[in-house]
């Protein structure tokens, strides 16, 4: 969408040298290049959300002193780039004996991974990288490229407690790639589109057009997706790929410096992911929660990404309050729990649609 | 779980490694996740207590007893006198002893506190253990009011106290009570019947009634197993006799009687009743009274030797004292709760997965520094 | 069946009840805070108002201080100490109570008592010291005291001390003589050992 | 304080004194029972001293002397019942608080001492070595039965040349530590021990530190043992 959008825009400015493959170049790089300092702000803001959420919650006040003003700033609103700061100018260490090629090779794919899927993701009726066809079954498919990179992580770091985490990362994104899935079929069948601007088309019309709303199963659906998309991103409950009071940090013990940032960054940016394809497939997307208000295309930019945001601070709001589960409770959800309520659903919700939809 | 076997791995928790509450290294044999043995080597924070007390004097072996146990120093001090109390025969007067009981109570508290906290913690859960901690802080403030210090106090005396409790302590203790015991509600509701920690812990590392007495397995550990045994109750010292409170013991609520949430849920309930005595301690305490009043002038007890026990937060903790009539101890014999508590983890641990073992040592709540003394 | 459902019941309403609480904890965030911002605030330190003789007491840990005017070398502290971080050496003075002025040393305490010794070294190791307390209460002069406390008008409290080099930690009381007059007191003192 | 309640507090400090400490615990008011309390700490101190300190160390020494008796019967029962199934193992002591054996048959006498019905002693409480001069390293045992709530303390003593003497960690599992560290400290070996290592101190560390003619180490590892700190001389 963007990339035609931008194409057609710089043919227009200079039809003298129209359609050249040049343009197209530039109009690829032109989004990915505003999507690169969307993550990095965003990275920025939902660390540090993170950080003071969980102050307050534990009754502390969080980072006070890094602000604007130099020491004694207000609110530490500066300590995410003070962190990230911190971590690029680290030493990059690479252990002696660690599989180097692959070790380098884990992080770029994990931000890979994160980073693709983000071109899939709707943030108005024309803001959008690409608009594809099966846009939801996209993210879903590079969003899994992140299990290899995490079994290359701990792989290749030849360490034992990273080996751990590779391993139960593998077993656990597998695992609840199903579940996930699942509850976006009755979304699909819902909306009978994979394209995320048909399914957001769908739920036009406010709040209770919602998926989410549309019939008494959908609220259990996205319950299941969404812990499917915290256990995929790794985040407690599910954090045990780096859970840090049994394998010090998982896969990424040996990482330190630029690379561990990226991987930081990677599950943050994964967690937008999740949570702007929950908001797309549950919450109406870019539309406005009430019809025909603040409902115009610079709008539909702000209800997307405050519906991420509420998605995500959810998921921080969690992380801070349950303790972690166990490698065999949390297969014995996936398999005994989800999946076969998540199946009755489908098959509750394509009843639901012959006979009252 | 158990039926595909694969080639067994050696690992290493520890020296450091964020769940082994200091430096101790668990080596363990690992079939994938499930753990065949384990092994603690200790002796990382090893400081000689028991050499070191056979070259000073014994007053001054008590600023080393605060440093065995460092997160309850005073019941250490209160074990120490309580046994050189009564080697020397000194009998103390009423307001000593209810300033110690106060103080030991509180101490235990702070104790528990931190135990549930970590244990918490060991299963992931950051957030109570921060909200234990701040509650632990207040009482380390009453202590610094009372004795300048707030982790190593050195505040108990043979025959009596380093000083009297300063004016307001008592008011302070009860604001403090009245404001903690929300909170122990509060952390009951987030942790103890959470379903996610339930699962985690409930019938997990159970420790029968007999392995529990065989490996001398002695506090709220060998409480949660589901035997009545409390010094403060079956071998009273001190006035512990004329407090009324309970003795919780383990009841298998959501799982066996003895595994790790019976454990970890008994320190929750002895928090309230070491609240329970506190109160009744301040209400009784006489207003008068020299804190120093049996304070011998030189400290040269009689030959012979001494075996007492005191009930710390970790459990029956004994000192044996041999003298030989000079004022230099012959021998000071520490006998840990928390080093018979780590004994038997090779005993229960065996068997349970990787995340269970470090759930299991959680609960028994040890501390190195008195493992190692 | 029924603890199949059951159980998932309980796993929603135990962990819907601990996200409540947290919650509150969230939205009263202004109220509980227990942070501190370290270097613009600080605790407050508890009044020591130890009831009756507080003069006697002195119950802050800070680091140690002697008064030297008032100390009569009677090396008490010195066996106190658990961990042997004093170090106290002493000459004979030539008269009790004779104030010696090549040594700055003061021949009656505040007490009143007539010093017979002259104190050449006082070494307190404050990397060593381990804060027991011990050392103040046999003093008979009670020259030698946490600073602060009842003190603390003369020396304010200091927990923060810190040196860049270690030595720096090993505090020097013994007042500085001229160097005759050293070497006479050490001089009398080697004769009396002889 | 009025005139009235001086004299309340007299009557109850004199019935204190007569030893009837019930009924002053069993006064309601909790401001005049401290009251009493301390002044009947304060008679006696006083009455102490006028009886030449003798009134104030009496009470704990006849409750210690009750004590003693109570232990006397079970160490006397047991030092009996010892002689009669194991003859030749016990050593004739003065001392009544204590059993003094032979190390040879300590296995034995510890299977019948955990078994037999009368003495159930389930619980090891403190094993603890200790260097008694002359040579000689003495192993002592602090037993305990949490049934039958009792209490002995067994010693065994050996000589330095050949200190051996026969493991309980099969019949106590705590033993199994408690001796490990004795072992560290002392170098007593406990023969059938299953795992007689170090515990505390490096397996490579040389001497028993609790020995009383132990000499601290010169270097260990290469690195000097300072015997004196910088700057300290």
């Amino acid at each position: 969408m963007t990339v035609d959008f931008i194409f057609d825009g710089l043919n227009q400015l200079f039809p003298a040298v129209a359609g050249n493959d040049f343009f197209l170049i530039i109009a690829m790089l032109l989004p990915v290049a505003a999507l690169l300092g969307f993550i990095t702000i965003y990275g920025f803001g939902v660390i540090y959300s993170e950080i003071k959420v969980s102050s307050f919650i534990q009754d502390k006040t969080g980072p006070m002193g890094q602000g604007p003003g130099l020491h004694a700033g207000k609110w530490g609103l500066l300590q995410p780039v003070a962190d990230g700061i911190k971590l690029f100018i680290k030493e990059d260490i690479i252990p002696a004996s660690a599989d180097k090629p692959l070790f380098i090779l884990a992080p770029f794919l994990i931000f890979i991974g994160a980073l693709t899927a983000f071109i899939a993701v709707p943030f108005g009726e024309k803001i959008i990288i690409v608009d594809m066809n099966i846009g939801i079954f996209y993210i879903i498919g590079v969003g899994s490229l992140a299990v290899i990179a995490l079994i290359l992580a701990g792989w290749s770091s030849n360490n034992k407690w990273a080996l751990f985490g590779g391993m139960r990362s593998a077993a656990q994104i597998i695992s609840y790639e199903i579940p996930a899935g699942i509850s976006l079929v009755v979304v699909i069948m819902l909306a009978s589109s994979l394209n995320m601007q048909e399914i957001i088309a769908y739920q036009e019309g406010g709040l209770f057009n919602w998926i989410i709303f549309d019939n008494p199963f959908m609220p259990i659906v996205f319950v299941i997706f969404f812990i499917s998309a915290l256990a995929e991103t790794n985040r407690t409950p599910f954090d045990l790929p780096e859970s840090e009071s049994e394998l010090v940090a998982g896969f990424v013990t040996e990482y330190s410096g630029t690379r561990y940032a990226i991987f930081f960054l990677s599950e943050y940016a994964n967690m937008f992911v999740i949570s702007a394809v929950a908001a797309t497939a549950f919450l109406g997307g870019w539309q406005s929660p009430f019809e025909n208000f603040l409902n115009t295309p610079a709008w539909s930019v702000f209800w997307m990404i405050s519906k991420t945001f509420f998605l995500i601070f959810v998921m921080i709001w969690v992380r801070w309050t349950v303790p972690r589960l166990r490698v065999d409770q949390l297969m014995h959800l996936c398999w005994k729990v989800f999946i076969p309520i998540g199946l009755f659903n489908v098959f509750a919700v394509a009843i639901w649609i012959v006979v009252i939809g | 779980m158990g039926v595909v076997h694969g080639e067994e791995m050696v690992l290493n928790i520890g020296p450091q490694h964020p769940a082994t509450h200091g430096v101790l290294r668990l080596q363990v044999r690992t079939d994938g996740e499930v753990v065949s043995q384990i092994t603690p080597y200790m002796g990382y924070l090893h400081r000689c207590f028991e050499k070191h007390s056979e070259n000073v004097t014994y007053e001054q072996v008590i600023p080393f007893t605060d440093r065995c146990d460092y997160l309850s120093s005073m019941s250490m001090n209160f074990g120490y006198v309580v046994a050189m109390e009564r080697l020397m025969e000194i009998k103390v007067n009423d307001r000593v002893e209810h300033i110690r009981v106060v103080m030991a109570e509180l101490q235990r508290i702070a104790s528990h506190l931190l135990c549930t906290g970590v244990f918490g913690l060991d299963l992931g859960a950051f957030t109570p253990f921060l909200w234990a901690l701040r509650d632990r802080e207040r009482i380390l403030d009453l202590f610094e009011l009372t004795c300048g210090a707030r982790l190593l106090y050195n505040y108990m005396w043979v025959g009596g106290l380093s000083h009297d409790i300063p004016v307001g302590f008592v008011e302070s203790t009860f604001e403090f009570l009245d404001y903690f015991e929300p909170k122990v509600d509060e952390l009951e509701n987030i942790l103890a019947h959470n379903k996610i920690l339930v699962e985690r812990s409930a019938d997990i590392g159970v420790m029968p009634k007999d392995v529990a007495i065989s490996y001398g397995v002695t506090g709220p550990n060998l409480r949660a197993s589901g035997v009545k045994w409390d010094l403060r109750k079956n071998d009273p010292y001190s006035i512990y006799d004329r407090f009324e409170f309970d003795v919780p013991i383990g009841e298998g609520q959501k799982g066996t009687v003895g595994d790790c949430w019976d454990r970890f849920y008994v320190r929750i309930i002895e928090i309230r009743e070491s609240v329970k005595i506190i109160r009744q301690a301040l209400a009784s305490m006489p207003k008068e009274g020299d804190v120093h009043q049996s304070l011998p002038k030189k400290i040269r007890p009689p030959k012979g030797s001494v075996y007492a026990r005191t009930e710390t937060p970790r459990g029956d903790l004994g000192y044996y004292i041999e003298s030989d009539g000079s004022p230099i101890p012959y021998r000071v014999k520490m006998r840990s709760p928390a080093f018979t508590a780590l004994s038997v983890l090779d005993e229960i641990g065996a068997g349970w997965l990787l995340s269970d073992v470090l759930a299991i040592l959680g609960s028994l709540d040890i501390v190195l520094g008195e493992i190692d003394r | 069946m029924i603890k199949y459902f059951s159980d998932i019941f309980t796993a929603v309403s135990t962990i819907a009840g601990g996200m409540f609480i947290t919650l509150t904890h969230l939205v009263k965030a202004k109220k509980g805070i227990a942070t501190l911002q370290y270097p613009e605030e600080r605790w407050p330190r508890p009044e020591r108002n130890i009831g009756f003789n507080s003069e006697s007491y002195n119950v802050i840990r800070s680091r140690l201080h002697v008064d030297m005017d008032d100390c009569i070398g009677c090396l008490k502290c010195e066996r106190a100490c658990p961990v042997d971080c004093i170090k106290i050496e002493t000459a004979k003075a030539p008269e009790r109570g004779e104030d010696i002025k090549d040594v700055k040393h003061v021949g009656i305490t505040t007490n009143g008592t007539r010093k017979a010794m002259v104190v050449t070294r006082f070494d307190i190791d404050m990397t060593e010291c381990c804060y027991c307390n011990l050392c103040t209460y046999p003093c008979p002069e009670e020259c030698i005291f946490m600073t602060g406390g009842p003190n603390g008008k003369k020396h304010p409290i200091d927990y923060e001390f810190s040196e860049p080099d270690r030595s720096d930690l090993i505090y020097r009381f013994a007042k500085p003589g001229t160097k005759e007059g050293m070497e006479n007191i050490l001089n009398e003192k080697s004769k009396v050992e002889a | 304080m009025t005139s009235d309640q001086e004299r309340l507090i007299a009557e109850f400090v004199e019935k204190g004194l007569a030893g009837d400490m019930d009924s002053i615990n069993a006064i309601e008011d909790r401001a005049l029972r401290g009251k009493v309390k301390s002044a009947l700490v304060k008679a006696k101190r006083s009455g102490a001293v006028a009886k030449e300190s003798k009134e104030d160390t009496k009470i704990p020494e006849k409750e210690n002397q009750q004590d003693k008796q109570a232990e006397q019967s079970i160490d006397e029962k047991i030092k009996k019942m010892i002689e009669e199934q194991f003859p030749d193992t016990l050593i004739e002591n003065s001392d009544s608080d204590h059993i003094q054996i032979k190390p040879e048959k300590w296995y034995d006498i510890a299977n019948w001492l955990k078994s037999d019905s009368s003495l159930l002693f389930d619980s090891l409480q403190c094993q603890m070595g200790i260097d008694i001069g002359d040579d000689m390293l003495e192993s002592r045992y602090n037993l305990h039965s949490m049934e039958l709530d009792h209490y002995i303390e067994v010693r065994i003593a050996v000589h330095r040349s050949n200190p051996k003497i026969p493991s309980v960690e099969q019949i106590w599992r705590i033993a199994d530590w408690f001796e490990r560290e004795t072992y560290d400290m002392l170098g007593i070996e406990y023969t059938g021990h299953r795992d007689l290592r170090r515990i505390l101190l490096p397996d490579d560390w040389e001497g028993w530190p609790l020995r009383k003619d132990y000499q601290v180490q010169e270097t260990y590892h290469g690195i000097v043992v300072p015997k004196m700190k910088e700057g300290w001389e």
